[in-house]
C-alpha cells in the first residue's frame, strides 16, 4: 500500500499539464451534438493524437503511450481539471477500442485502433432497441449472410444510439441466426453510417440538444470482415464492452471531483458559511467524489494485478450516477431562483443537472444494476 | 373540528379539473411552449369565464370574496395541468393587494394580467404581464410594465417568460398592504399548484408503467417501479393536508399562519422533487427525450420550487416557529 | 374547513385533561409483558373504563361514549400527552371490537364487548403462522367441525401473537376448509387461552421482553359460537381487521406528537443551537408528525361523512413507522455516546428505538404495504 | 502509487478470519453475553497467539513493529466476527501509547487488557481491563483500574462491560504521547471493525434471504429484498477504500490525517447503520427476536457508531478540512 505518486508518476502528471496548459482552447468548444461543434472537437481530438495524448492507456503501436491504468487515472485527473473538451471519440477510445484489442482479429486492429485514436473513424454506440431497453436480449435487428457468404445484410432499428449523428461508424449486436431468442444467435457487427441503407434520425433531449439519435438499417450490406468476435457470440462481446463501459473508463474520478470542486467554489461565493446543512451535504458529495476515486485506485490496482473487473462495474455505475445527480441538485439549491436560468452565468449547472439525470438510467438503469449486484455480488436467487 | 371542502368548492374545483383535462392538453402545453407568448390567450378566457381570477377578489371588485381554502383546489387543479402564465400571481396575490384600487376590477376579470416580485426572485415570473408588484415601504408598487425597462432571461421552462426590471425606481402606484401576507399567499399557491403538478406526473409515470413491457411483463409490475412510485405519492399525499391546513391558517389570519406556510411549500417542494425523479427513472430513457410530454411538467416543477421560497428558506422559517418556543400541540 | 375546536370539543378535551391530570400515576407501571406489569395495566384499564375512558369512540351500552372520530383524536391526544400508561387492551379495543360490532351477532356483542372495554378480557392478536407472515395467506392451522357440529377443533401453529403470554382470549384465522387455498376456506375464531390444548410459548424480543408469543393449539375445542363472521370469510374479516390496524386507531398521531416534543426537550437540552443540520433534521421530522396528524384529521373527517377506510391505510402505515425510526434515531445522534445506554436517564429514548424498529416491520411489512399502494392506489398490474 | 495489501498483510489477515469463524461462532458470541464478563478467555489467548496485539507494538517491547496498514485488515476481521472486548483498544492505542514503558511487553502479548477514554466519552468501554487510559496534559495517564472507583453501566450491547471511572484524579503513571494521534488511530480501528461488522450483517441476510419462502419463493428473489442489500452494501464497499486509506494516512503520518481518518469513520458509521436497518428489515419479525443472532451483531453496531466520534463530529472535521481552503486534489 503506497498511496503517494512514484517519481515517474509525477513527471507523467507534470508532463500532461504542461501540455494541456498550452492547448486547451481557452474558449469552451461548442457542444459536439452540433455539426459545427462535432468538427471542432474531432479537431481537438486529432491535437491530442498528435501528441499521443488521446488514447494514453493504449499500446505505443496504435497510437497510445502504453501508459498503465494509474497513469491514466493521472491523465484524466490532469485532463478535466484544465477544461480540456469533452471527448467525443469515447464511445471508440473507450468502449470499442479495448474490445477490439480484446477479441479483434490483427486486421482489425490495425484498420480500426489507430484511426480511432486519431478521431478519423468517430464512433456511435448502436446497443437498444425501441422494444430491448431494459430488456438488453430482446434483440430484434437482424442480419442474414448474403448467398456468397460474403457479407451481412442489416435489417432493422437501434436507439438511443450516442452521437450517431455525426458520427461516422456505429458498432453494435445483431441478431445472426433468425431461430435464437434472448442472448443467443447475436453477433457483433461494425457498421459504417455511410452505408446505403443508413438512416440517422436524431432525437433531441431533455436540453434540446441531439446527443443520441435512432438508427434504422434497410438491407445494409457489411462485409463480413466487420463481424466482431464470434458469429454467435456478440453478447459476450457486448458485456464485456458494457462492463467496461459501466466500470472505470465512462467515468473516470476526475469528472466528479472537478465537479465538486466548482460545487465548493459556489458554496464559497454564494452560500452561508453558517448554514451547517449546506455546509455538511457539501462535505457529504465531497465524500462520495473521494470515495468514488480511492475505490477506483483500488480497482484499477487489482486490475494491474490481472484480476478481471465484474460485476463491482454494476457497484460503481449507482454510485458515480448518484453521486453526480446529488452534486447537481445541491448546486441548483444554492443558485436558488437562478437555478432556472438557463442563459445566465450559471448556465452550467443547469445543462449539468440535466445530463446529470441520464446517469441514472442509461448504460442499465440504476435499478438493473441493483439486481446484478444481488444476484451476482450477493448471490440472491434470480428473480423468476 | 371539520378538515373537509364544501360541495360547491368541491364543484368548482371539479369543474375546472374537467375543462382543464380536455382542454389544455400537453399538446396544448407544448403549443404555449413554441408560441413564445408564454401563456394561451384563449385558455386565460375561459378561466377568467369560469371565475377563476375572481375567487378571492372582494365583490366590490367583481370577485366571489371567498378564501384562500376555495382557491387552493384551484390552484392544485391549476398544477395539474402545469396551467403557464401569472395565473397563480393574478388570482391569489394581486386579487389580495389590489382590491379596492381601480385595477382591482380588471384582475377579478382576468383582463388584468399580473405578475410579481415580492421575495427574493431576481426575476420576474412573466414579462409579457400588464401590471408588475414589487415591495414598497408598506405595502407594494403597481407597475405598468409598459413605463419600465424589461430585459427577457431565459428559463428552462420555455413556458416561463422570465425578465429583469430595471429603471422602475419612480413609477407606478402605492399601494398599502401587508406583503408579508402576500408572499405567504404566493407561496401558498404555489404549493398546491406544485402538489398537482406531482399528481400529474406520477400519473404519466403510471400510464407509461401499464404500457411499457420489458422481460415480457408491464414494467410497473416489477416492485424496484411499484416502489419508486408509491414513495413519491407517500411524500404527495402528506404534502396535500399540510396545504389545505395553510390555506385555511390563512383565511383566519392564524397566529401559526407562517408556519404553516412554510411547512407547507417546504413539503410541496420536497414532493415535487421527488415525484419527477420518480416519473422519469420509470420512464427510463424516453423520459429524457424532448418528445415525451413528462419534461413540460418536470420542468415547470424545477422552476417553481425555488420559486416564492426555497425549501431552507421555509423549512428555517417552521423551524423558527417550533423549536424558538417551548413546542405545544397546536389546535 | 374548520380547523378550530368547537365548544363541545373543547369542553371535552377539557374534561379528559382534568381526569388524567387526577388519575395518572405518577411513578411510570412495570412493562406489560411482565406478569406484576400485565396486572396493573389491566387494573389501570379498570380505571379508565369506570369512568368510561377506554373506549371513548364506542357506543354507550358498551362501556363507551359514542364519542365521534374527532373526539377520539383528542382523546388520544390527552391521553398520550398526559403520560399515562401503555394500553394493554389494545388489541381488543382498537381491533377486535370494531370487528365484532360490525360482523358480530348480538350475542357476541353483548358477550365480548363490555368485557373488552373493562379488560377482563384482555385479548391477543393470532394472525401469523411460521410460514405465514407477509404471505399471510399461506396459513395451515385448521380447525373442523366436530361431529356433533357443537365445536371447532383447532390444530397448529400461531406466532408473533401480541399479548399473549398473559391475555385470556386470542383471535385468528383458521383454515376451516381442508381443500381450501390462499385466501378461501379460512374462518375467524375468538378461542379462550385457558381452553385444553393450548400452550403459549414467549418469545423473547430485542429489547429482551416477551410481547410476543407462540401458540400451539393441540386438538384445542372451541364452541362454534366463538366464530366472528361467516364460515369460509375469515379472510374478509381479518381484512378489515388489519385496515383498521394500519390506518388509524394503532397509532393516533398523538404518540408521535409526544415523541417529537420530547425529541425537542432533548435537543434544546442538549442539542447545539447553531448546529442547523440538527435543527433542519428536528424540524423535518416534527413536520412529518404534523403531517400525519393532519392526514389524520383529514382521513377521520371522511370516515365521519361515511367514506371507508381503505388501502390509504397502507399510506400511513409506511408514514408513521418511518417518522418513529427518523424520531428515534435523531434522538440517539444528540445523545452520542450516551446512546448504548440502558440503564441511564435516557433508557426510553434506546427503548424507544429499539421498539420503533418492529414498526415497518409488523402489521405487514412496508414492503407489502408499498405493493399494496402500488396495485390499490396507483393502479399498476400486478406482479406475477 | 498502489492500492494493495502486500500478500503478507493479507495472509495474516485471512488467517484470523479463519480461526474466527471456526472458533468464534455466534453461539461464543452469546455465551460471552450470557457469562457477563465481557470477554472470551480463550479467544484473548488466541489472538495473542497469533500476534494480534502486537502487530503495531515495536520490536523493542516484543512486538512486530508494523504499521495501521497491517492493523486495519485484522481490524475489519475482529469486527466481522464482533469479537467483543477492549481488543482494538489493546492492540492500536494501547501499543502505540505505552510504548517504551514497562506496561509495553504485556501489552503487545495480550497479557495486559488495556481500555480507553480519551475523547468525549462518558464511560469506560471495559470495566475488567487491566489499565484504563485517559487524556493528561502533555500525553495520556496509564491507570490501573483496581486503584480507582469503577462504577458498572449497562449497555444495549450486553457484550460490552461499561463503566463510570472516578476517583482517579491523583492515580497512575503519565505518559507523554500525541493524544491527537491515539484518537485517529481509535477512530480508525473502530471504523474497520464496523465495515466488518456491517459485512457479517450483510452476509446474515444474504443467508436467510436465501433460506426462508414466502409466496412460494425464496424472499430474496423479490427485486424489493434485492434491492435493499444492494443499496447498504453500496456503502458498505465504498466506506472501504476510505478506511484502507486512512490507515495508510496514519502510517505515513500524511498532513491530511485527521480529514482522513474522519472521512473513514463517518463513511464506516453511516454503512453500519444502513447494514443494520437493512438486515433486520430483510429478517422481518424473526431478526426482532433474541433468539435470531442477528441482535448480537445490530447491537455491536450501535454501540460503536458514537464511539471514537459521533457522524456528525467526524463530517465537521472533513469540512474544515475541505471547506477551510480552497480545494485542491489530493494525492
Amino acid at each position: 500500500m503506497d498511496l503517494s505518486e512514484t517519481d515517474d508518476e509525477r513527471a507523467f502528471r507534470n508532463e500532461a499539464r504542461a501540455w494541456l496548459a498550452e492547448h486547451v482552447p481557452h474558449e469552451p468548444l461548442p457542444s459536439f451534438d452540433t455539426a459545427e461543434g462535432f468538427a471542432a472537437h474531432r479537431e481537438w481530438e486529432g491535437l491530442l493524437a498528435d501528441a499521443r495524448w488521446s488514447a494514453v492507456s493504449w499500446p505505443v503501436e496504435y497510437g497510445g503511450r502504453g501508459a498503465d491504468y494509474i497513469r491514466w487515472l493521472i491523465f484524466e485527473e490532469e485532463y478535466w481539471r484544465s477544461g480540456a473538451p469533452g471527448r467525443v471519440s469515447q464511445n471508440g477510445i473507450f468502449l470499442l477500442g479495448p474490445t477490439i484489442m480484446e477479441v479483434g482479429t490483427d486486421e482489425q486492429k490495425a484498420r480500426f485502433l489507430p484511426a480511432m485514436a486519431r478521431a478519423e473513424q468517430i464512433w456511435a454506440q448502436a446497443w437498444s432497441e425501441p422494444d430491448a431497453g431494459s430488456d438488453m436480449a430482446s434483440i430484434r435487428s437482424k442480419a442474414r449472410l448474403s448467398d456468397d457468404g460474403s457479407e451481412w445484410v442489416v435489417s432493422g432499428q437501434k436507439t438511443w444510439a450516442s452521437r450517431a449523428v455525426w458520427a461516422d461508424w456505429c458498432f453494435g449486436i445483431f441478431r445472426t441466426d433468425p431461430d435464437s431468442t434472448r442472448h443467443r444467435g447475436l453477433t457483433f457487427i461494425l457498421i459504417p453510417l455511410d452505408s446505403a441503407g443508413v438512416t440517422v434520425r436524431p432525437i433531441a433531449q431533455l436540453d434540446g440538444d441531439t446527443g443520441f439519435a435512432e438508427i434504422f438499417f434497410d438491407a445494409v450490406r457489411v462485409p463480413v470482415q466487420n463481424t466482431l468476435g464470434p458469429v454467435g457470440g456478440g453478447w459476450g462481446v457486448a458485456m464485456a464492452t458494457a462492463g467496461f463501459e459501466r466500470g472505470v473508463s465512462l467515468r473516470s474520478p476526475a469528472r466528479f471531483q472537478v465537479a465538486v470542486d466548482r460545487l465548493i467554489q459556489l458554496w464559497l461565493r454564494v452560500g452561508d458559511p453558517d448554514d451547517d446543512s449546506m455546509r455538511d451535504a457539501v462535505t457529504d458529495v465531497w465524500m462520495r467524489a473521494e470515495g468514488y476515486r480511492l475505490h477506483t485506485y483500488q480497482t484499477v490496482t487489482k486490475m494491474i494485478d490481472g484480476d478481471h473487473f465484474g460485476s463491482e462495474s454494476s457497484l460503481n455505475k449507482i454510485f458515480w450516477s448518484e453521486l453526480d445527480v446529488r452534486c447537481h441538485e445541491l448546486a441548483l439549491q444554492l443558485l436558488g431562483t437562478d437555478a432556472e436560468r438557463v442563459d445566465g452565468p450559471h448556465e452550467g449547472w443547469v445543462d449539468g443537472f440535466l445530463f446529470s439525470l441520464s446517469g441514472p438510467i442509461y448504460a442499465g438503469t440504476n435499478e438493473i444494476q441493483r439486481n446484478i449486484i444481488a444476484d451476482r455480488v450477493l448471490n440472491l436467487p434470480r428473480s423468476n | 373540528m371539520r378538515f373537509a371542502f364544501d360541495p360547491g368548492q368541491l364543484a368548482m374545483a371539479a369543474g375546472l379539473r374537467v375543462m382543464l383535462d380536455r382542454e389544455f392538453t400537453p399538446a396544448a402545453l407544448r403549443a404555449v411552449w413554441d408560441s413564445g407568448t408564454g401563456t394561451d390567450a384563449a385558455l386565460w378566457a375561459r378561466l377568467a369565464d369560469m371565475g377563476v381570477f375572481g375567487v378571492v377578489a372582494s365583490d366590490a371588485d367583481g370577485g366571489s370574496g371567498a378564501t384562500m381554502v376555495d382557491a387552493v383546489l384551484l390552484c392544485e387543479a391549476l398544477g395539474h395541468a402545469a396551467v403557464p402564465g401569472p395565473v397563480l400571481e393574478t388570482m391569489t396575490i394581486a386579487a389580495t393587494a389590489l382590491t379596492g384600487t381601480p385595477l382591482a376590477a380588471g384582475v377579478a376579470a382576468g383582463t388584468t394580467v399580473v405578475t410579481a416580485a415580492l421575495g427574493g426572485e431576481r426575476y420576474v415570473a412573466h414579462r409579457h404581464a400588464d401590471i408588475v408588484l414589487i415591495p414598497d415601504h408598506g405595502g407594494v408598487r403597481a407597475i405598468d410594465l409598459a413605463t419600465v425597462t424589461v430585459a427577457p432571461v431565459e428559463s428552462l421552462d420555455r413556458g416561463r417568460l422570465l425578465a429583469t426590471v430595471t429603471d422602475a425606481e419612480h413609477v407606478g402606484r402605492h399601494v398599502p398592504t401587508d406583503i408579508e401576507l402576500l408572499r405567504d399567499i404566493g407561496a401558498l399557491a404555489t404549493a398546491a399548484y406544485l402538489v398537482g403538478l406531482s399528481n400529474r406526473m406520477l400519473a404519466i409515470a403510471g400510464d407509461y408503467a401499464r404500457d411499457r413491457r420489458q422481460f415480457g411483463q408491464p414494467i410497473g409490475s416489477f416492485q424496484a417501479v411499484k416502489h419508486l412510485m408509491a414513495d413519491a405519492l407517500l411524500q404527495v399525499e402528506f404534502a396535500r393536508p399540510a396545504i389545505y391546513r395553510a390555506a385555511w391558517s390563512i383565511s383566519v389570519d392564524h397566529e401559526q399562519r407562517a408556519r404553516d406556510v412554510s411547512m407547507a411549500k417546504a413539503l410541496a417542494n420536497d414532493a415535487a422533487q421527488k415525484a419527477a425523479r420518480s416519473a422519469l427513472q420509470v420512464h427510463g430513457a424516453i423520459g429524457y427525450t424532448w418528445e415525451c410530454d413528462l419534461h413540460l411538467y418536470m420542468k415547470k416543477a424545477w422552476a417553481l420550487i425555488p420559486a416564492h421560497g426555497t425549501t431552507s428558506h421555509h423549512r428555517r422559517r417552521v423551524a423558527d416557529a417550533v423549536l424558538g418556543v417551548r413546542p405545544t400541540f397546536t389546535h
